[in-house]
This record gives C-alpha cells, sequence and structure tokens, in this order.
C-alpha cells in the first residue's frame, strides 16, 4: 500500500472538489467546516468529508442535546452500564443482567412504513445482543398524526406490519407499547423501538477495543448502497446512473439477524470476543471509529475485503452505508478457528476489514489507494457541542374546576373516552405481535405493564414505555415529570420493584429557541423525577428536526422503565377477580381537569395545566401498592391516568368481564372526581377482610386511601350518573380502531 | 422416552417446545441441527417446533423441508416413527409432503397471536390420547401463514378417515382454514402437524396449563 | 441467461391476497375490475447458455422447490 | 383484457427472499446460478376492451396501490 507521512494528503478516490454547497449538502455547517480544515491541516477528501457528516450530524454526536443529557441521573448501586454503551445494564441478582435501549426510526417509517420500522427493530435489537445479551422481550412507542389524514392509516398498517414482521420472526416477544394519534404528528410520526435482553451479568460485552495489530472482522450481510447520506444523489459526479445509485431505503432481513444473534451468543460463550460493536447509523464508520476510539487505538480498514452487496461501490459509499444486519469484532487470535467454525454454521459473511494499531489514526484503503486519514480520538471527541439557546416556555395556566362544565351524558361522555382512538383497545395491534415466543409472558399486552419470567425460581421483570405529549406541551417540566412518574406508577401497579429507564427524546427543531426551550425543560423534569424516585436513565436516544412544514411535533420524550418481581407470583393485574370485592381509591380523588381526555374528546378543549406531579407521594404511593401486592394483599391494581377514576374503573371491568359499582363520590359535580387525571394514584380491590388492614396500614404512611364500592354482576356504576353493561364498554372499546382500519388493504 | 428436536435455522420456538417436554417427560429430549444426515439412535419421537425457518422466505417450511435432515425424518416416519410438528413445524411438514395439504397465507392477512379454543376431534392419536373427544382447550395461535388449504378429494379422505385431529372451536377460526382444520394427521397415525402453540400452554405463567395432557398423552405413549 | 418463472395459485384454490387487493381497488373508485390474483414472480440469472437445458434445469428447480404444486402452477420464460 | 403486472424491488434494493432462494438452490445442488430476486406478479381481468384506456387505469392502480414506489418497479402487460 502506497503509504505516506500524514503530511501527504491522502489520494482522493472520485476527485470531487468540496465546494461551499457540497458541505452544506453535508449537513455541515461553515463554521463546523473551518474546525474540520483545522483539525486536519488541510482538506478532507470526498471520503473524508462523508466520515464527519457522518460523525458530526445531530444524530451521532448529539451536539443540541450533549449539554442537557449529562444533567440526567444515570447511577445506582444496581447500574451495571450506564449512557455510553449500545444499550444500558442493570443487576437484576443471581448474576443475571437486563440490557435495554431505546431508538427512534421517525423519518424511515414516515417514507416507507413498513421497512422503517422493521429495520427499526432490527436496530435496536442489535444493540442489546451486542451487548452479549439475548433478547427477552420488544416494546414500542408509537405516534401517528391525526385519523383523518389521508396517510395515517396507511403509515399505521405498514408501521404495524414492520414491527410485527421483523420481531415475530427474529423471535422476540413484543409485549407493550403506546399508540397514540394527534394531528401535531401529521407528515412526522414517532416509531420509538424498545427491547431488553437478558445477560449473564459477569459476561457483559463492550465496543472498546484492547491490543494492537489484532484483526477488526467484519461479521452478517453484506454491504450495499443502503440508507446513504442524501448528499451522495445531490453531487452531480455519478453520472448518468443517478437513478440506480440513488439511496435506498434499507431492507430488514429478520432471518439473517437471527443467524447473527445465534451467532454472536455462541462466539460469546465460547469466549472469542474482544470487542464489539453493531453496525447502526453511520454503519462501518462509526463502528469502527467507536472501537478504535474508546481503546485508545487506531483502526486501519481495507475496504476491498468489505463483503458487497453491489458491483463498483466507492469507498464513500462504503463507509456510509447503513446495510442491516452487520457487526464489527475483535476476536481473541487464538480463537480464530472457532469463530470462523461458528459464523459458517450459521452462514454469515465474514472477513478480516482491518487491524487495530497504535497510532490513534483512522485510516482506510480502497483498491490500494490511502481514502482517509484521520484523527480517530477528534472524530468523536471534537464533535460540535452546542449550548443552543432557549426560553423560558409558556406554561399554560391551571383550569380551575368550575370553568368545565358537567357532561349532558355521562354514560355518552364515557364511552366516547374508552372508544377515542388514544384510549381504544389497541388490540388490533398487539395481536399482530408475537407476545408469546420464548414461553414466558406472564402479562401479555393491555395491562399496566408486560411481566416476563427471567428465572427458573420465579423471577421477574417489568417494562412499560410512557409520555402523555399534550401535558408536555402544556408544561414541558411537568410533562417531563409526569412521563417518568407514569412509567413508575405502571411498573408499581403490576407489582415489580422500578429500576431504571430508557428515553426516546423527540422534539422539534432545536435551533428555536422554544423548541430547545420545550427540550431543556423536559429533560429537566424527567431528571428531577429520575432522581428523586431513584429511577436512573441507563440509555436512551435523541430524534430532532421532527417537524413539517414548519410545524412541530407534539414534545414526546418517550421513556420506557423495567422493574424486578422477586416472583411473578406475586403479580397483579388490572383485571377483576371475584365477586364482592372492594374497590379502594389509593391517593386521593380527583381535582384537576385541565389537559385531560374528558376536556379533549367530550369537550373538544385542549388547555389548562396538566396534572402537576408530587413526586414524594409518587414514591410513597408506589411503594405502598408494590407492598400491599408483595405482602399478598391485593392481586388487583389499576393506575389511574388519562382519563380518570372513571376509565381506571372502566378497564378494570373490561378486562375481567366483570362489573362494579361506585358508590362512594365526593361531594359536588361528580364529572371532576370522575374524569380527573391528578397523578400519583390507584384503584386496587381486595377481600373485605382486608380493608380495615389497609386502611390502617394507609393513615400510618399518610396516604389516602378509601373504600369506594365493590366488584359486582355485570354492569359498571358509577355513581349516580353511570349506568353501562360491561358487554357494552367493551363493544365500544374494541370498536374504533378495527373499525378504522378496515379501509385499508 | 428418546425424542429430538429437530431445528433450522430461523426456528425460534425451540425453548418453549423443549420445556414443555421437559415439564411432561423428565427428560431433556435431543437437538438435532438442519445439515445433519442422521436423527440420534434409538429416537421415537421427532419433534419440529415452529418459528421462521429460513425466514419463511418463498413459502413457510419450503426451504427446510428441503434440507438434509428431513430425509432423515421422511425415513424415520416411513419406519413408524412418531413426528410432531407445530406451527412452522407443520408447514415444514406438508412441504415435505408427509402430511396433505398446504398452509396458505391467513385470510386476514396479518399475523395473528391470539388464544383461541381448540376442539379435539380425535382422541385416539399419539398426542390426545388423555383427553376426549369434543374436549375444548384454550390454546395460542402466532402465525402468518395458517390457513389450511387441501382439495376436495383429500379433505373428504381425512375428514372420513378421522385424520382430522383438532378444529378450531366455532367461531374461532383465526385464519380462515378450510373446515376450520387445527390440526392434521398422516394415514398411518404417526405424523401429527398442527398451528396452535400447545407449548405455550402448559403451566400457570402462560395462564393454564390445559395444554399439557397434549405432551403427557406423547410421553404415555412413546414411554410403552 | 435470465429466467423468469411465474408462480400462480391454482384456479381452484382460493386467493385471499387477490381478493383484498380487488376489493381495496374498489374502495379506491378503481370499477370494472373482475377476478385478480396474485401471484410470485421469480428470476434467476443462469451460466446456462443453451435454452433447452436451461428450461429443464428451471423445470426442475420449480418442482423441487420453487413451486409448491399442492397449490401452485408455474411457467417458465427464458431471456437471452 | 386482462393485465398482468409484474412488481420487482429495485436492482439496489436488499432482496432477502431472493438471496435466501439462491442459496437453497445452491444447496439442493443447483449451479450455475447468479442472482435470484422474487417479485410480484398480480392478474387483473378488465371490463375495459381499449389497450391504452386499460394501461392508463393499470398504472394508475399501480401508483396508488398495487406497487411500493419507494422500493418496488413495475412493468404492465395486456392480453386481450
Ligand atoms: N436521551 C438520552 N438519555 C440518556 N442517554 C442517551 C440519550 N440519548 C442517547 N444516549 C446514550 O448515548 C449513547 C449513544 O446513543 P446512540 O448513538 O443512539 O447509540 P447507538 O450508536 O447504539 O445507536 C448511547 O449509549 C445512549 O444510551
Ligand atoms: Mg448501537
Amino acid at each position: 500500500m502506497s503509504e505516506n507521512a500524514a503530511s501527504n494528503a491522502p489520494v482522493n478516490e472520485i476527485d470531487i472538489e468540496i465546494t461551499p454547497e457540497l458541505v452544506a449538502e453535508h449537513g455541515l455547517k461553515p463554521e463546523e467546516y473551518e474546525k474540520i480544515l483545522e483539525l486536519l491541516g488541510r482538506e478532507p477528501t470526498f471520503t473524508e468529508l462523508g466520515i464527519f457528516s457522518a460523525m458530526w450530524n445531530e444524530h451521532c454526536s448529539y451536539k443540541s442535546s450533549k449539554k442537557w443529557l449529562r444533567t440526567l441521573p444515570t447511577e445506582a448501586p444496581w447500574v451495571i452500564q450506564g449512557p455510553g454503551e449500545n444499550a444500558g445494564a442493570i443487576d437484576i441478582g443471581d448474576n443475571q443482567a437486563i440490557v435495554f435501549k431505546m431508538e427512534s426510526h421517525n423519518h424511515p417509517s414516515y417514507i416507507e412504513p413498513y421497512q422503517g420500522a422493521a429495520t427499526g427493530v432490527g436496530g435496536i435489537l442489535r444493540d442489546v445482543f451486542t451487548m452479549g445479551a439475548r433478547p427477552i422481550a420488544a416494546a414500542n412507542s408509537l405516534r401517528f398524526g391525526s385519523p383523518e389524514h389521508w396517510k395515517t392509516r396507511h403509515l399505521v398498517s405498514g408501521v404495524v406490519a414492520g414491527i410485527a414482521g421483523y420481531g415475530n420472526c427474529f423471535g422476540v416477544p413484543t409485549v407493550c407499547g403506546e399508540v397514540n394519534f394527534h394531528a401535531r404528528y401529521d407528515g412526522n410520526i414517532l416509531v420509538n423501538a424498545f427491547a431488553a435482553g437478558l445477560a449473564q451479568a459477569d459476561r457483559i460485552f463492550y465496543s472498546k477495543a484492547k491490543g494492537v495489530g489484532l484483526p477488526v472482522v467484519y461479521i452478517g450481510a453484506k454491504t450495499g448502497r443502503d440508507g446513504i447520506h442524501g448528499a451522495t444523489m445531490a453531487s452531480a459526479e455519478f453520472g448518468e446512473d443517478v437513478e440506480e445509485k440513488r439511496p435506498t431505503v434499507q431492507v430488514g432481513d429478520p432471518f439473517t439477524e437471527k443467524c447473527l444473534l445465534e451467532a454472536c451468543m455462541e462466539l460469546f460463550e465460547n469466549d472469542c470476543v474482544i470487542a464489539i460493536q453493531d453496525m447502526g447509523a453511520a454503519g462501518l464508520t462509526s463502528s469502527a471509529v467507536e472501537m478504535g476510539a474508546k481503546g485508545n487505538l487506531g483502526i486501519e480498514l481495507n475496504l476491498d475485503a468489505v463483503p458487497q452487496r453491489e458491483e463498483g461501490m466507492t469507498a464513500y459509499e462504503m463507509m456510509l452505508s447503513e446495510s442491516q444486519e452487520r457487526m464489527l469484532l475483535i476476536l481473541k487470535p487464538e480463537k480464530r478457528k472457532l469463530a470462523e467454525q461458528i459464523l459458517r454454521k450459521w452462514e454469515l459473511d465474514f472477513s478480516i476489514v482491518g487491524k487495530t494499531t497504535d497510532n490513534l489514526r483512522f485510516k482506510v484503503f480502497h483498491k490500494g489507494r490511502l481514502v482517509a486519514d484521520l484523527p480517530i480520538k477528534e472524530l468523536g471527541d471534537q464533535a460540535p457541542e452546542y449550548d443552543r439557546p432557549w426560553v423560558e416556555p409558556k406554561v399554560q395556566p391551571p383550569l380551575k374546576p368550575e370553568d368545565v362544565p358537567a357532561p349532558a351524558d355521562y354514560n355518552d361522555a364515557l364511552l366516547r373516552m374508552i372508544s377515542c382512538p388514544d384510549l381504544c383497545s389497541k388490540r388490533w395491534v398487539y395481536e399482530q405481535y408475537d407476545y408469546l415466543v420464548q414461553a414466558n409472558t406472564a402479562q401479555i399486552p393491555g395491562g399496566d405493564a408486560a411481566v416476563m419470567r427471567v428465572h427458573e425460581n420465579g423471577k421477574a421483570i417489568a417494562i412499560s414505555c410512557d409520555v402523555t405529549p399534550r401535558y408536555v406541551e402544556a408544561d414541558p417540566f411537568e410533562g417531563g415529570k409526569q412521563a417518568v412518574a407514569e412509567c413508575y406508577r405502571n411498573l408499581s401497579a403490576v407489582g415489580a420493584e422500578p429500576k431504571a429507564i430508557t428515553d426516546n427524546l423527540n422534539f422539534g427543531n432545536p435551533e428555536r429557541p422554544e423548541i430547545m426551550g420545550q427540550f431543556v425543560r423536559a429533560v429537566q423534569g424527567l431528571g428531577e423525577a429520575c432522581r428523586v424516585l431513584d429511577f436512573p436513565v441507563v440509555s436512551g436516544n435523541v430524534s430532532l428536526y421532527n417537524e413539517t412544514n414548519g410545524r412541530a411535533i407534539l414534545p414526546t420524550p418517550t421513556v420506557a422503565g423495567v422493574g424486578v418481581l422477586p416472583d411473578w407470583r406475586q403479580m397483579a393485574t388490572i383485571a377483576f377477580k371475584r365477586e364482592g370485592d372492594i374497590l379502594m381509591l389509593i391517593g386521593g380523588h380527583g381535582t384537576q381537569l385541565g389537559q385531560s381526555i374528558f376536556l379533549r374528546e367530550v369537550l373538544g378543549r385542549e388547555e389548562g395545566a396538566p396534572p402537576p406531579v408530587d413526586l414524594a407521594r409518587e414514591k410513597k404511593h408506589g411503594a405502598f401498592i408494590r407492598r400491599l401486592i408483595r405482602d399478598g394483599v391485593t392481586d388487583t391494581v389499576h393506575d389511574i391516568s388519562d382519563g380518570g377514576l372513571a376509565v381506571a374503573v372502566a378497564e378494570m371491568a373490561m378486562a375481567s368481564g366483570l362489573g362494579a359499582s361506585v358508590d362512594t363520590l365526593p361531594p359536588g359535580s361528580p364529572h371532576v372526581a370522575l374524569f380527573a387525571e391528578d397523578q400519583a394514584r390507584y384503584v386496587i380491590a381486595i377481600a373485605p377482610e382486608r380493608l380495615e388492614q389497609v386502611m390502617m396500614a394507609a393513615a400510618e404512611k399518610d396516604i389516602p386511601a378509601a373504600p369506594i364500592g365493590r366488584v359486582e354482576g355485570d354492569r359498571l356504576k358509577l355513581g349516580e350518573v353511570i349506568d353501562l353493561s360491561v358487554a357494552e364498554l367493551k363493544e365500544a372499546h374494541e370498536r374504533w380502531l378495527p373499525e378504522y382500519m378496515e379501509a385499508e388493504l | 422416552m428418546q425424542s429430538v428436536v429437530v431445528l433450522f435455522p430461523g426456528i425460534n420456538r425451540e425453548h418453549d417446545m423443549i420445556r414443555a417436554l421437559e415439564i411432561a417427560s423428565g427428560r431433556k429430549p435431543h437437538v438435532a441441527w438442519h445439515t445433519d444426515t442422521a436423527l440420534p439412535k434409538g429416537v421415537d419421537l421427532v419433534v419440529i417446533p415452529g418459528g421462521f425457518s429460513y425466514g419463511d422466505y418463498l413459502r413457510a417450511g419450503a426451504i427446510a423441508a428441503r434440507s438434509p435432515i428431513m430425509r432423515a425424518v421422511i425415513a424415520a416416519a416411513e419406519k413408524g416413527v412418531k413426528v410432531l410438528g407445530v406451527c412452522n413445524g407443520f408447514q415444514i411438514l406438508t412441504e415435505a409432503h408427509l402430511l396433505p395439504g398446504a398452509l396458505m397465507r391467513n385470510a386476514g392477512l396479518k399475523f395473528v397471536c391470539r388464544t383461541v379454543r381448540l376442539r379435539v376431534e380425535n382422541d385416539s392419536t399419539f398426542f390426545t390420547n388423555r383427553l376426549k373427544k369434543g374436549d375444548i382447550l384454550p390454546c395460542p395461535v402466532a402465525h402468518h401463514d395458517g390457513n389450511y388449504y387441501a382439495d376436495e378429494e383429500t379433505l373428504k379422505r381425512l375428514e372420513g378417515e378421522g385424520r382430522v385431529v383438532f378444529r378450531y372451536a366455532e367461531g374461532t377460526n383465526p385464519n380462515g382454514s378450510v373446515n376450520d382444520i387445527a390440526g392434521v394427521m398422516n394415514e398411518r397415525g404417526n405424523v401429527i402437524g398442527m398451528m396452535p402453540h400447545p407449548e405455550d400452554r402448559v403451566e400457570a405463567l402462560h395462564g393454564g396449563d390445559e395444554c399439557l395432557p397434549l405432551f403427557l398423552s406423547i410421553v404415555e405413549e412413546v414411554a410403552a | 441467461m435470465k429466467a423468469i418463472v411465474k408462480i400462480m395459485l391454482r384456479p381452484a384454490v382460493l386467493d385471499p391476497q387477490g381478493k383484498a387487493i380487488a376489493h381495496a381497488l374498489s374502495a379506491l373508485g378503481f370499477s370494472g375490475v373482475g377476478e385478480v390474483r396474485q401471484g410470485k414472480l421469480i428470476t434467476l440469472e443462469l451460466d446456462e447458455t443453451d435454452a433447452e437445458k436451461a428450461r429443464e434445469t428451471v423445470k426442475e428447480m420449480c418442482e423441487k422447490l420453487l413451486a409448491n404444486t399442492v397449490i401452485e402452477d408455474y411457467e417458465i420464460e427464458l431471456e437471452a
């Protein structure tokens, strides 16, 4: 190889002149390009420009968000790995760890919903099994535009089928999620995919390379021109076959991913791996740089050795390709034979594509020429970081209960709420997901949290995804707190000890101070809640610039939390179990109707402050509920969130087929107590003989607790105002989504 | 009982199946890999579990049905060894012509995961002898291509000879299968295929163990 | 030589995908559409240059793998 | 009039099915097989008797429903 001193700039493979336009097309600001010139002491080659654009874009560098992400609490005695690796990891005892993360695939899912969502699932699964964890659960948080928008149906259909198509084939149970609709997501949907895996706590794998002169090994699928940066198309140098070379949509191959998983598991078990990194965004570039930079080593790549799906790929294309189902590894030299056997068994492409060096350079060779020669640490460390200007968001003032009229017909109001797009049954969605494979699902979709057995002794984990964007929009700080609090509540409601969260921060254009203000305040709210609740952030993802025609999405900091149950048998579900059980309201009656579902769906108003979140109360009430479940006092719990007490009790009835009568409501118009969305509240059902015990325990801890009715019959009776058969409720609840989707092929 | 679970790349319900066999028999089954050319010696039960062998590409089960191990499975079946295929296993058995008919795309065109009610139609098979004809079991399904099809003549024979082993009970057919067929057997009665997943309904965690008797039937039958 | 294999469900076999397409077309306002059926198209690049032999080979591929003759018919086209 | 629509993934788009078929053919002992790609074939019975008009209509159907033009190309053939 004709390698010269660094002063000698590498030969530019396709001799493309670096013009200001080209720089701009690569999403680099003039001052960012200045920084590159300064760092290199010369002009970058075209390939190098591509590498910088990939490493320094918002997605990889977190340049707008880093400053604020640093403020999040990330530590606890049980945290094995916080943010900074492919996924976070927590210790759950018995030498077991749960590795988990969430990631967005918003834009690709809008362009091609099936493949966009499918490859989103594929990417997050790889992040998890890269660390040595076998995926045991997947979840997803989806936001679509208004149901009336012409594209919504098509997007719902494609995204759900894509998630199902990938996850089902791969063999991971998809066990929970969220599906909401709002006009602010017209033209910019959100697809946030979560995965959790189970690893041996003392055998977690990282991307940090170790050892000089070791081979860098490529495994998985071949590299094609998938998802290459849009700038390639814009540069005219490609001649007549531009059409052919158009950046293509990434297509997922879940079968290959499953083989990749099994091969990796065998490599881990046979102690073959020194370092491993999946190729996600900016594929080969970011995985190689990450491995080297973390290990304080240089990396040399020879692109001729990269398995290629298409002919005539340039260095630029290979470095930026986002082909799926690929990994980069550093193997123990003495295990090379064994590793080759394993990869051959799983029929995966593999190739030695480079080596580690001690010079801290990232060198890329193609056809005998040096096409990139960059300082490896600076590529990551020197990435721009911005303290973007932000303004304090305008917070909606509280809405006085007396300014919210009672509904003319309460029965009708409740039916409307439980059948509205956001609260209706999502069965149409989750029945397309295989939520049972692996035979460990103790709680299937439809409850407060999914519960998965992880150990023969009965130990289980719980998972829940949450955020209420309308709250965040009205008050980013309180809304940020609420997302975490609701997740904490959902885990507590099944009896799980909340352990840690991952987040996916979806916002608009951070270059607009009011959007940046939303972001900053929401992250502060998130952080505050995590700190108080002892619920650290161990991984996450940021998705900015979610806008269409200058209008941002609702600020959507999605939270996905993991909790632990010592024994799945001590788990609560939302379904009523026995007639005659006493219904209790824990946390007091509601008073706040601002931003409530009642206000929006029944009165057509989206206004007011969201219910404030008292984190100390959340913590206390959560612990109380978990204690009751653990002690076997109750097996029937539901938290109160969207739609308030009425919707919570209705959901408990619908899940069981049993009815309930609630006859103790506070004085005044019942619509406030029934529909308010005040936080830190739960409904539980207990045997009558337990009532005194629960009342005393609550009094001791100064927790509002009151019997409000009982489980009986097959009708739901709430105060004097609501009387509906459970069958009728169920019919309304189940109807909307299948009927809506009917019109889609 | 000596059982073997046959694995192909892309199979993903082997753990569920192995666990169910273990719960029922107290013994770990052998495992065979698609490139193997022979089954372990002395095996008296071959089980092909669910999943997406080869991604279900081309047709569900098509590629797996042509792999080396299937020649051994076919030979064993001809000798009378008992063979059970569940979900993708059923698809593979039809593609290998060990069972008649074919499994087409669900009538609703979507993957469907839900618990259906499964009616036992023939209670004198190696998989159902612990149950009674007409028994109804809750049992999950999870598939995209479970729409059973056979031509008129084949159907007549299947029905006439009592070779429909399971049917989806009234109103629970999830995929459009002809005659609500959920599982069938071969003429000799030693090969059974079914779409639902009884292995996912064998313990309290699954919401009930109503399908455990099926596996206990095997143990009894095969151990004898 | 390039082979194109067309695989269709046999006429007697109900085709839910075709039916769904017909339904969707009519929902989109297309009228005058009768039966719709969906099949598969498989293209193969072959080293073989002799059309006769290529056809033989592809036929064998169809019988052995590409088509499920219980439910499907196939047709082979060759392009130089 | 009968329309036959051939839908294939665009050349640069990954085709996992085609890849798997090629692999299976080679495992079955077929040699000399290069790239394999799998697409869809949709046949439609149309009342329309004018070929020009039929083609127009089917083209619209492809754009609106039958093909996913983000990743697929299509071709229309008409038979009297
Ligand atoms: N919102 C966030 N909160 C906490 N950590 C975050 C957040 N966003 C990203 N991270 C962490 O930053 C690292 C880089 O993220 P990302 O680039 O999305 O990972 P990957 O390269 O695996 O796709 C990860 O460790 C991730 O967990
Ligand atoms: Mg990663």
